[in-house]
C-alpha cells in the first residue's frame, strides 16, 4: 500500500516505531514519554534546539542507551533487551555526531568495516585465505567499490582516515553507513560544520541514498533550510518533550514549535 | 600481407582472430583495470551495432560521440563504421551552442553521450537539432527520473541488438562486407583559429594507410600500452588511440577519470605516448618545482647528475660513442636520478613518445631526452590524418620537426607556404566546397597555411603561420609565432602574443604562468593576493624582461628573423582564456579577437606611454560575465646589434 | 578468647602492618599517576635504588667503585667512615631530587601527551635502566639497612596480649616486631603530610590540575615541567622512606625492586587516582592475604600470597572496574 | 630509489589486496625466505643456532600473538610469560604420554591448549579496559607459575621440578634431544613461524582483524555497527595464546631443552615481549619481526663487544648491558613511538618518492 509522492518515492508502512519512550541518567530526564513512528522510504528529520535529546533519542533507536519506560518496534516485532550489535545485525546503521571513524585504519578498510554484519567466513577459512574467505572478501571489496564511486572519493582510497579533511571524513563515515545496506540509516547532523558546497553535495547523496538504494532515512539536522528541503515528515523535540510532529509545512506553521524554536515572529 | 583489410570493422574481426586473447582495451574502474580481449571487444561491438541497427539507423547516417575517453564510446565509433555509418566526435567541454552547431552542420542522427552532464548538454539543444533522434548514455547516475522515449541506456541498446541479431544473423556482417577504403570513415571538426569549426572527411584509406605507414616506420608490435587522454574529437588522439592501435593491435588504457590521469599514467606506465608540448612544460615545471622544496644535499645531487645528463645523455640516446667515465656517471645517474625521476613521471617503461601540435622548447626537449626518454617531434594537421613529416631516429633535433613522413611529398611554394600531398590528404570539407576547393587543388596538393623553409639537414623548418606572417615597415619578415614560442619556452611565461605586422618594431604580451611564479613569490615571500596583482609586480617584471632580453639575444643571432627583436612589452592582468574566445581549445591565441579586445594597448605600446588603463569583460567559471579593470605598466627591453654571417 | 581467635588476630595485625608497607609503595605509584598521568612501574627500583645509595653514604663506598677498579686498575672501596645516618638521608634526598629533574630533563619533556602504553612503557625502560646503574654504582652485593629503628620482638605487644588468653591456654603472646610497628607510624605520618599538600596548597592544586589534562593545565599557565620534578621528587622521597622499611625488614638486594608488582593489586582496589584509595586498598590486601595464606593456603601448598593479591584485585574489579575510590568512568558516543 | 612502479598494475581485487603488491617487495621477501630456507643451513653452527637464530624465531613467534592482542586488538597482556609456560607444559605431558606423535602435531597441539587457557583469562577484557586489564592479566601470569610449582602433576613428579625434552624425531633426524643437529631445529622452528606468519597476515587483513582494529581504535563505535565486542576480544586472546603457547612449546622442546617456570617463564620475559612489539611497531607484522631481531641480537652483540672485545668481567657487562637496554627503550619510545616498522614504513615512502621531497 505504498501511495507514491509526486516524484515517484514509495513511501511504504511503519519501518520503526517508539512508544512513550522515558530515558533518564541519574535523574536527569533525557526523554520523557516520546512516540513516533518512520515509515519506510521516507526521510524523517528529527529537529529541536541543542540538548532537546535528538542524539539521546537516535542512541535509543541504535541500542545503545535502553530507555526506562517505552518499547522500540522494529519492522512490525516489539524489540527485546539487545546490545548494540544486534541491533545493527538487525539492519540498523548511523553515522556519528562527532566523527567515530576508525583512525588505525584507512578508508577503505573503514567502509569494508561497515560490511562486517554480512560476512561471515570463520577462523579457519580466513587463515587460509585462498578460496572461500577471498572470495567473500572480493564480492564485498566491489560492492564497496560501488559505494566509493558513488560518493567519489576513489583518491583517498588508501589514505588512512587521521589524514582526511573534516569534510571527507563525513563522507567517509556515510560510505560506512551505506556499506551496512541497512533497512533504516540514521544521519547525526550529517551536515555540522561544513561550507555550502559540502552541504549540497550531502544533500544530494542522502537523496541519491533514498532514491536509488530506497533506504529509510532518519535525519538529525540543525539547518532549516535543508530539513525542509528533504525531510518527508519532521518530529520536533525540546527539553526531551515532543513538540510537534507532521510534513515540514505543517511544523513550520505549527505556533509551539514557532515559539519554542524558529523564533517568535519567524 | 594479401589483400589487406581496408575498413576498422574489418580490422576488428583480423584482430579478434590473430590476438583473440590479447587485451585490446582497459580502463580504470571501481579500483582495478577492468579489461576486454580483442574476441570480447568484438562481441560487445557487434551487440551495439544490432542495438542500433534495431533502432533504425542506417547507412550512411551521422553518430555523433559526445564524452571524454572511455571504451564505450570507443566502441560506438567502431560499430557506427560497421553499418558503414560516419562517426563523429565533438570536443567534451565545449559548451551546448558549440556542439549545437557542429551536431547540426553534421546531421547527427544519433548520439553517444558519456554522463548526465553531456546528456543535459543534448536536452538542452535538442529543438535547435531537429536531426537527432536518439541519445545513448553510459554512465545512467543521476537519470533515474529522467522520461524521454529516445533516451537510451547502453546495456539496453545492446540488449536490443542481442535480440535483433537473431531474426537478422548476418545483418551486421554484409553491412561490413559492403564497406570499402574509400569510403568516409569519420568526421573531425577542427577546432579552426578563425570563424566557425570545419568539419574534416577522412576516408578509411585515409586514416589507415597513414597508420599503418607510421607504425611500420616506428616499428609498432601488439605489445605497445598506450594511456588515451587526450579529447576524442582531436585527429591525434584518433590515429594513436583508434588508427594505429586497430592496425598494430596495441591495448587501449582510459583513465579513471580527468583528475586522476598521472596516477593512472604512472599505474600503466605506457611504451608509446603522445602528448602536446605544453604537457612536457608542465611536467618539467612540476618537477623543477618540485626539487626546490626537496634538501640541499638532494638538490645538489639532483643539480649535478642533471649537468651529466645535458651533456652526455642526449649523446648516449642518440647512439654516440661517449667516453667511458662519462657512460660510468650517466649509469650511476641513471641508478640515483633518472630512473626514478621517470618512474614518478609514469615514463620508464616508454619506448617512443611524440609531441606536436606547436613548437617545444629546446630545453624542455633536451631536458627529456638526456633521461633517455625518446621523445620525437612530428609536424601535421588534421586534413593530412596528422603526419606530414616526422623524425626518424637518430636524426633528433630541438628546432627542427624531421623528413617528409613515408608516402608524404613536401614541398615550399613561393610565398614559403608548406604544400604537401600523399595517401592521408582529407577527402573533403563537409559541406564546404568551397575551403574545399581553397586548400586542396586539383592535382591533390593541400595548403598547410604554415611558413617554413627546409634547412640544410633536409629537415623542415616551420616559422609561423603563412597568413599571420607579416612585414615590418622596413620589408623584413614578422613571424610572431616563432617568437611566441621563444617567449613560451621559459617556465614562468604562460602564453605569449606578438605585434609587429605593418609596424616599425616588434611588442609583445606577456602572461605569467601562476603556478610557477606563484612558487617563486612563495619562496621568495612575496605577497600576492590575485593573479591581477602578481602580474603586475614590479619584481615580476625584472624577471619579464630578463628573459626577453635573452630571447632577442637569440633572435639576433638568427639568419633570417634577426630584426624582429622584442622593443617593448607589458604583463596582462588577466589569463587568455577559451571561454573568453582568446584562445582556441587547443590554446592557440586568436590574433584577431585580441587585437579588436585590447586595441588600446597596441597603440599604448606603440606611442612610447609608459601606463594604460584597460577594462576587458571576462566569462566567469559558472558563466557569469563580469568586467575587470588594470592599469598596466609598459616596458622598453635592449636590443643586440645582428650578428653578421662570419662565411 | 580462645587462642584460635587470639592467633586469627596476630595473623590479621601483622597483615595490617604488611598492608601499610604496600600502601607506602602504592602511594609512589599513585602520586606520579595523578600528576602525569603516567603509571611509574619505575617505583619499585626508585626505592631499591634510593636505600642503595642510603647505605652507601652511611658506609662511605665510593660510587661506580667496581667500574673505577676495572678500568684502571686500581683497588679503592671506600673514602672513608661514611656519614651519619641522618645527614645520609638528607644527601639521598638530595640525590633522589636531582634524579627527579634528570628524569623530566631527559625524558618526560619529549612525553607529552604520548598515549598511556608508551608513557608505561618508557617507565620500564626507566627501571631496567636504573637497575643497571645502581649495581653499577653501588655493586650488587646484598647490604644490611640500619637506620635506628628499633627493631626485635616488641615485648610489651607480648605480655598484653597473652593477659588476654584465657586462663590455663600456654598460649605465648603474639609476635609483632617493632619494626613493623614504627613502619606504620611513619607511613601514617606521611600519608597525612602528602593529603594536606595535594589539598591545601597552590602546588597541590596544580598538581591535580595537571593530573586531569596536561593541555588544559598549560592553558592556565602551569608550568608542567616544574610540576613534574616536583611530582617525581615526592614519588622519589616516598620511595626512599619504602625502601628504608623494606630494606630493614629483608635486606637492601634486588627483590625489594619486586615490591611494584605488589602494589598493582592495592592501586586496583584503591584506584589509581586516590590517595585514601592506595591506604585502605593496602590494608585489605594485606589482612586479606595473610588470613587467606592462613586459612587456606596450607592445603593449596602455600605460597599463595604472590597471586592471591590479584585474584583479589581481579574479583573487585569485575563489579567495580574503576575500583573503590576511582570516579565512574562514563563513556560518550 | 630502488621503487619502479610504473607498469605495475592491477587488473583484479586479489592481486590488489594480495599480501606485498608492490614488486620489488615481493622479490626482496621471497629472496629473504630463499636465503634462510636453502643457504642458512648449510652455514648454521651450534653456537649461531642456540644464541642467535632459534631464540629470535621463539621471540618472534611469541612477539606474533602478542601483537595480534595488543597491535591490533588493543587489549595489553602482562601475561605472555605464563601462557608460554602453559605452552611448554602441554607441550611435555603430550611428548610424554604420546612418543609417537609428531612434533609439528605436539606443539600445534600444545598451542591449542593454551589458547583455551587465553581465552579463560580473557573474559574479565569484556568489562575492563586499559590498565586494569593490564593488571588483570598479570593475575593469570602469577597464577599459571605458582601453579606450575606448585602442583606435580605437570613435572611428573621429578625431583628437581624441572622438565626435560626427551628425544623425538622427525623423518628419522632427532628433532629434539641434546643430538639434534642444529639445522634440523633451526628449520623446524622457521618453518613453523613462516607459516604461521603469513597466517596471521591472513587473519589481520579479513574480516576478523578488521573487527580487531575497530575493537582497538574505538570500541563502542565498532559494537553500534555490528562487531560483536565478545566474539571479537576472545577470538584475540585465542589466537594470541594459540600463537604464545606454541613459542613457549619451541622454546621448552627445542630452544632449551629444559624449563623451570619462575626464570624461564616469569614477568621479565612478559615486559620482554611488550617491549618487542612496542619497539618493533604495534598492530604490525614486520614490527613483530624487527622488535624480536632488535631485543634478542641487540644483548649478544653488546656482550661479544664488551667481554669479547673490552674483556670487561661478564658481571659488569650483565649491569651496563641491562642499562643500555633500558636506555635504549626510553630512546626509541621517544624518536619512533611507532616503532622500527614505522622507520621502515617512512623510509619506504622516501625511497618511492625519490628524489622528490617526502
Amino acid at each position: 500500500m505504498a501511495e507514491p509522492t509526486q516524484d515517484g518515492r514509495k513511501i511504504g508502512g511503519t519501518l520503526l516505531e517508539v512508544k512513550n519512550i522515558t530515558l533518564s541518567f541519574g535523574g536527569v530526564k533525557a526523554l520523557t514519554d516520546i512516540s513516533f513512528d518512520i515509515k519506510e522510504g521516507e526521510i524523517r528529520a528529527i529537529i529541536g534546539p541543542n540538548g532537546a535529546g535528538k542524539s539521546s533519542m537516535l542512541n535509543v533507536i541504535s541500542g545503545f542507551y535502553h530507555p526506562q519506560q517505552g518499547e522500540v518496534w522494529f519492522r512490525g516485532q516489539k524489540r527485546a533487551s539487545m546490545r548494540p550489535y544486534e541491533v545493527a545485525r538487525q539492519g540498523i546503521a548511523r553515522t556519528f555526531q562527532n566523527i567515530a571513524l576508525f583512525k588505525g585504519m584507512s578508508t577503505l578498510d573503514n567502509l569494508m568495516t561497515g560490511r562486517i554484519t554480512h560476512m561471515h567466513k570463520n577462523l579457519f577459512w580466513q587463515a587460509i585465505w585462498k578460496g572461500p574467505a577471498e572470495r567473500e572478501e572480493i564480492a564485498h571489496r566491489e560492492r564497496v567499490e560501488h559505494i566509493i564511486d558513488f560518493l567519489g572519493i576513489q583518491a583517498i582510497r588508501k589514505t588512512p582516515v587521521g589524514r582526511l579533511p573534516y569534510g571527507l571524513q563525513k563522507r567517509v563515515e556515510l560510505g560506512r553507513a551505506l556499506a551496512a545496506e541497512a533497512k533504516l540509516l540514521l544521519l547525526d547532523e550529517p551536515m555540522a560544520g561544513m561550507n555550502l558546497e559540502e552541504k549540497e553535495d550531502m544533500c544530494r547523496f542522502i537523496l541519491d541514498v533514498n532514491d536509488e538504494f530506497g533506504t529509510t532515512i532518519a535525519l538529525i539536522e540543525h539547518d532549516m533550510g535543508v530539513v525542509m528541503d528533504l525531510s518527508d515528515r519532521v518530529v520536533v523535540l525540546d527539553y526531551g518533550k515532543k513538540l510537534a510532529d507532521g510534513t515540514p509545512n505543517e511544523v513550520r506553521n505549527d505556533p509551539a514549535v514557532i515559539e519554542a524554536y524558529l523564533g517568535v515572529g519567524h | 600481407m594479401d589483400h589487406q583489410s581496408d575498413t576498422f570493422p574489418k580490422l576488428l574481426n583480423d584482430n579478434a582472430q590473430r590476438f583473440a586473447s590479447r587485451v585490446a582495451m582497459r580502463e580504470k574502474d571501481y579500483g582495478i583495470w577492468q579489461s576486454w580481449t580483442w574476441a570480447q571487444m568484438r562481441e560487445e561491438i557487434v551487440a551495439l551495432a544490432n542495438g542500433l541497427a534495431a533502432l533504425g539507423f542506417q547507412r550512411g547516417d551521422k553518430l555523433a560521440i559526445v564524452g571524454s575517453n572511455r571504451p564505450r564510446l570507443y566502441w560506438g565509433i567502431c560499430a557506427a563504421q560497421c553499418l558503414g555509418g560516419i562517426p563523429v566526435p565533438v570536443y567534451q567541454d565545449s559548451v551546448a551552442d558549440e556542439m549545437q552547431y557542429v551536431l547540426e552542420h553534421a546531421e547527427a542522427k544519433f548520439v553517444i553521450a558519456e554522463d548526465q552532464e553531456q546528456v543535459d548538454k543534448m536536452l538542452e539543444i535538442q529543438e535547435r537539432c531537429p536531426n537527432m533522434h536518439h541519445i545513448i548514455y553510459d554512465d545512467p547516475r543521476g537519470m533515474r527520473s529522467y522520461r524521454h522515449d529516445h533516451l537510451h541506456d547502453f546495456t539496453e541498446v545492446q540488449a536490443l541488438g542481442r535480440e535483433f541479431v537473431k531474426e537478422h544473423p548476418e545483418y551486421v556482417n554484409q553491412e561490413i562486407a559492403k564497406g570499402q577504403g574509400s569510403d568516409i570513415s569519420i568526421f573531425l571538426y577542427t577546432s579552426g583559429t578563425t570563424g566557425k569549426p570545419k568539419g574534416v572527411v577522412m576516408t578509411y584509406d585515409n586514416i589507415i594507410m597513414t597508420a599503418r605507414n607510421s607504425a611500420n616506420f616506428d616499428k609498432l608490435t601488439q605489445y605497445e600500452e598506450v594511456l588515451s587522454y587526450l579529447p576524442m574529437a582531436w585527429v591525434g588522439d584518433h590515429i594513436f588511440s583508434y588508427g594505429q592501435a586497430y592496425v598494430a593491435g596495441f591495448c587501449i588504457n582510459c583513465p579513471e577519470s580527468e583528475s586522476t590521469i598521472s596516477t593512472d599514467l604512472r599505474e600503466i606506465g605506457p611504451t608509446y605516448y603522445f602528448a602536446p608540448p605544453r604537457v612536457f612544460e608542465n611536467i618539467l615545471t612540476t618537477v623543477t618545482i618540485r626539487m626546490h622544496d626537496a634538501g640541499k644535499l638532494k638538490q645538489r645531487m639532483y643539480n649535478y647528475f642533471m649537468d651529466v645528463a645535458r651533456k652526455t645523455g642526449v649523446k648516449i640516446l642518440n647512439g654516440e660513442s661517449v667516453g667511458f667515465s662519462d657512460k660510468l656517471l650517466y649509469s650511476l645517474g641513471n641508478v640515483l636520478v633518472y630512473a626514478p625521476l621517470k618512474n614518478t613521471m609514469g615514463f620508464s617503461r616508454i619506448r617512443l613518445a611524440y609531441t606536436a601540435g606547436e613548437a617545444i622548447g629546446p630545453e624542455i626537449f633536451d631536458f627529456f631526452r638526456s633521461l633517455g626518454i625518446n621523445i620525437k617531434q612530428l609536424y601535421g594537421q588534421t586534413e593530412a590524418a596528422v603526419f606530414i613529416t616526422m623524425q626518424p631516429d637518430g636524426q633528433i633535433f630541438a628546432d627542427t620537426v624531421g623528413v617528409p613522413a613515408p608516402g608524404v611529398d613536401v614541398k615550399i611554394a613561393e610565398n614559403g607556404e608548406v604544400i604537401y600531398r600523399g595517401p592521408g590528404v582529407f577527402h573533403s570539407y563537409y559541406k564546404n566546397e568551397q575551403s574545399t576547393r581553397e586548400t586542396k587543388n586539383t592535382e591533390g596538393w593541400v595548403f598547410t597555411g604554415d611558413a617554413g623553409y627546409f634547412a640544410e639537414n633536409g629537415h623542415l623548418k616551420i616559422i609561423d603561420r603563412i597568413k599571420d606572417v607579416g612585414r615590418f615597415n622596413d620589408g623584413s619578415m614578422f613571424a610572431p609565432k616563432y617568437i611566441e614560442n621563444k617567449l613560451k619556452f621559459f617556465p614562468h611565461i604562460k602564453e605569449a602574443v606578438a605585434f609587429g605586422h605593418e609596424r616599425d618594431y616588434c611588442t609583445a604580451f606577456i602572461n605569467i604562468d601562476l603556478e610557477a611564479v606563484g612558487n617563486w613569490a612563495e619562496r621568495n615571500n612575496v605577497p600576492y593576493a590575485s593573479y591581477q596583482e602578481l602580474a603586475g609586480n614590479p619584481q615580476v617584471y625584472q624577471m619579464m624582461l630578463k628573459s626577453i632580453e635573452e630571447v632577442n639575444r637569440s633572435l639576433a643571432s638568427d639568419k633570417l628573423l634577426s630584426n624582429s627583436q622584442i622593443h617593448r612589452f607589458l604583463i596582462l592582468h588577466k589569463e587568455l582564456d577559451p571561454d573568453d574566445g582568446e584562445l582556441t581549445r587547443t590554446r592557440k591565441v586568436r590574433r584577431r579577437i585580441i587585437a579588436e579586445k585590447y586595441g588600446v594597448l597596441i597603440d599604448a605600446l606603440y606611442n612610447g606611454s609608459k601606463q594604460c588603463f584597460i577594462r576587458t569583460e571576462v566569462t566567469f567559471e559558472d558563466g557569469r560575465k563580469g568586467a575587470i579593470e588594470a592599469n598596466l605598466h609598459l616596458m622598453d627591453v635592449p636590443t643586440f646589434t645582428p650578428v653578421k654571417e662570419a662565411a | 578468647m580462645s587462642p584460635e581467635l587470639l592467633n586469627v588476630l596476630e595473623v590479621m595485625l601483622n597483615g595490617l602492618l604488611a598492608g601499610v608497607m604496600y600502601s607506602l609503595v602504592a602511594l609512589g605509584f599513585v602520586l606520579i599517576y595523578k600528576a602525569s598521568g603516567i603509571f611509574n612501574y619505575a617505583q619499585g627500583v626508585m626505592a631499591l635504588f634510593a636505600a642503595l645509595t642510603l647505605v652507601g653514604f652511611q658506609t662511605g663506598q665510593i660510587p661506580f667503585a667496581h667500574v673505577i677498579n676495572t678500568m684502571f686498575g686500581t683497588h679503592v672501596e671506600t673514602w672513608g667512615p661514611g656519614v651519619p645516618t641522618f645527614l645520609a638521608i638528607i644527601l639521598t634526598i638530595g640525590v633522589m631530587v636531582l634524579f627527579a629533574y634528570l628524569v623530566e630533563r631527559v625524558v618526560l619533556k619529549h612525553m607529552v601527551n604520548q598515549a598511556p602504553i608508551i608513557l608505561f612503557m618508557t617507565t620500564i625502560g626507566l627501571a631496567y635502566f636504573m637497575e643497571g646503574f645502581g649495581d653499577l654504582m653501588w655493586g650488587a652485593d646484598i647490604k644490611t639497612m640500619d637506620v635506628g629503628l628499633p627493631s626485635g620482638a616488641s615485648t610489651w605487644f607480648e605480655t598484653t596480649t597473652a593477659s588476654w588468653a584465657a586462663e590455663g591456654s600456654n598460649y605465648p603472646g603474639m609476635y609483632v616486631d617493632m619494626l613493623d610497628v614504627s613502619a606504620a607510624g611513619i607511613a601514617i605520618l606521611l600519608v597525612v603530610v602528602l593529603t594536606l599538600f595535594s589539598q591545601y596548597t597552590k602546588t597541590g592544586r596544580a598538581l591535580r590540575a595537571v593530573a586531569d589534562d596536561h593541555q588544559a593545565a598549560l592553558t592556565v599557565g602551569i608550568s608542567l615541567r616544574t610540576i613534574w620534578v616536583i611530582v617525581w621528587s615526592i614519588a622519589g622521597c616516598v620511595a626512599l622512606v619504602a625502601g628504608i622499611m623494606w630494606g630493614a625488614k629483608s635486606g637492601v638486594q634486588f627483590s625489594l625492586s619486586l615490591i611494584a608488582l605488589k602494589a598493582l593489586p592495592v592501586l586496583i582496589l584503591g584506584g589509581f587516582t586516590s590517595i585514601p584509595g592506595a591506604i585502605v586498598g593496602g590494608l585489605i590486601i594485606g589482612v586479606g592475604e595473610k588470613l587467606f595464606e592462613y586459612s587456606i593456603g596450607g592445603m593449596l601448598g602455600g605460597a599463595t600470597e604472590n597471586w592471591f593479591a590479584y585474584g583479589l584485585a581481579l574479583f573487585f574489579l569485575m563489579f567495580r572496574p574503576q575500583g573503590l575510590f576511582g570516579e565512574r568512568i562514563i563513556e560518550r558516543v | 630509489m630502488l621503487y619502479r612502479e610504473s607498469g605495475d598494475f592491477k587488473t583484479s581485487y586479489s592481486a590488489d589486496q594480495q599480501t606485498f603488491p608492490i614488486r620489488l617487495d615481493r622479490h626482496m621477501v621471497y629472496g629473504i625466505l630463499a636465503f634462510a630456507f636453502l643457504v642458512v643451513p648449510f652455514l648454521i653452527n651450534d653456537y649461531w643456532e642456540k644464541s642467535v637464530l632459534l631464540p629470535f624465531l621463539v621471540w618472534a613467534m611469541a612477539a606474533l600473538g602478542l601483537n595480534i592482542l595488543t597491535g591490533f586488538c588493543g587489549q595489553v597482556s602482562l601475561g605472555t610469560g605464563g601462557f608460554m609456560a602453559v605452552g611448554a607444559y602441554a607441550c611435555y605431558k603430550l611428548m610424554v604420554a604420546f612418543p609417537w606423535l609428531n612434533m609439528f602435531v605436539v606443539v600445534i597441539l600444545a598451542g591449542l591448549i593454551t589458547a583455551m587457557v587465553g581465552v579463560l583469562f580473557g573474559l574479565p577484557s569484556l568489562r575492563i579496559k586499559g590498565f586494569y586489564l593490564a593488571v588483570a592479566t598479570l593475575a593469570s601470569q602469577f597464577f599459571l607459575i605458582w601453579l606450575f610449582n606448585k602442583v606435580p602433576w605437570f613435572y611428573n613428579y621429578s625431583a628437581s621440578g624441572m622438565i626435560a625434552a626427551p628425544e623425538r624425531t622427525l623423518l628419522g633426524i632427532p628433532v629434539t634431544g641434546a643430538e639434534a643437529p642444529p639445522w634440523m631445529t633451526y628449520l623446524f622452528c622457521l618453518t613453523l613461524v613462516t607459516v604461521f606468519a603469513f597466517i596471521a597476515h591472513n587473519l589481520v587483513r579479513g574480516r576478523i582483524g578488521r573487527s580487531w582494529m575497530a575493537i582497538r581504535d574505538m570500541d563502542i563505535a565498532a559494537e553500534i555497527i555490528g562487531v560483536p565486542p565478545l566474539k571479537a576480544k576472545l577470538s584475540a586472546f585465542a589466537v594470541s595464546s594459540f600463537y604464545i603457547g606454541m613459542s613457549g612449546a619451541m622454546m621448552f622442546a627445542l630452544y632449551l631443552g629444559s624449563a623451570e617456570p619462575s626464570d624461564s617463564f616469569g614477568i621479565a620475559k612478559s615486559f620482554l615481549v611488550l617491549f618487542m612489539i612496542i619497539i618493533g611497531g604495534l598492530g604490525s607484522i614486520l614490527g613483530s619481526f624487527l622488535g624480536a631481531a632488535f631485543l634478542t641480537l641487540l644483548p649478544v652483540l653488546l656482550k661479544n663487544i664488551m667481554v669479547g672485545g673490552f674483556g670487561w668481567p661478564p658481571d659488569l657487562a650483565a649491569h651496563l648491558e641491562l642499562l643500555l637496554i633500558g636506555a635504549l627503550i626510553m630512546f626509541f619510545l621517544i624518536v619512533e613511538p611507532h616503532g622500527l616498522a614505522q622507520l621502515w614504513r617512512v623510509t619506504k615512502e622516501r625511497l618511492r618518492l625519490w628524489p622528490f621531497p617526502h
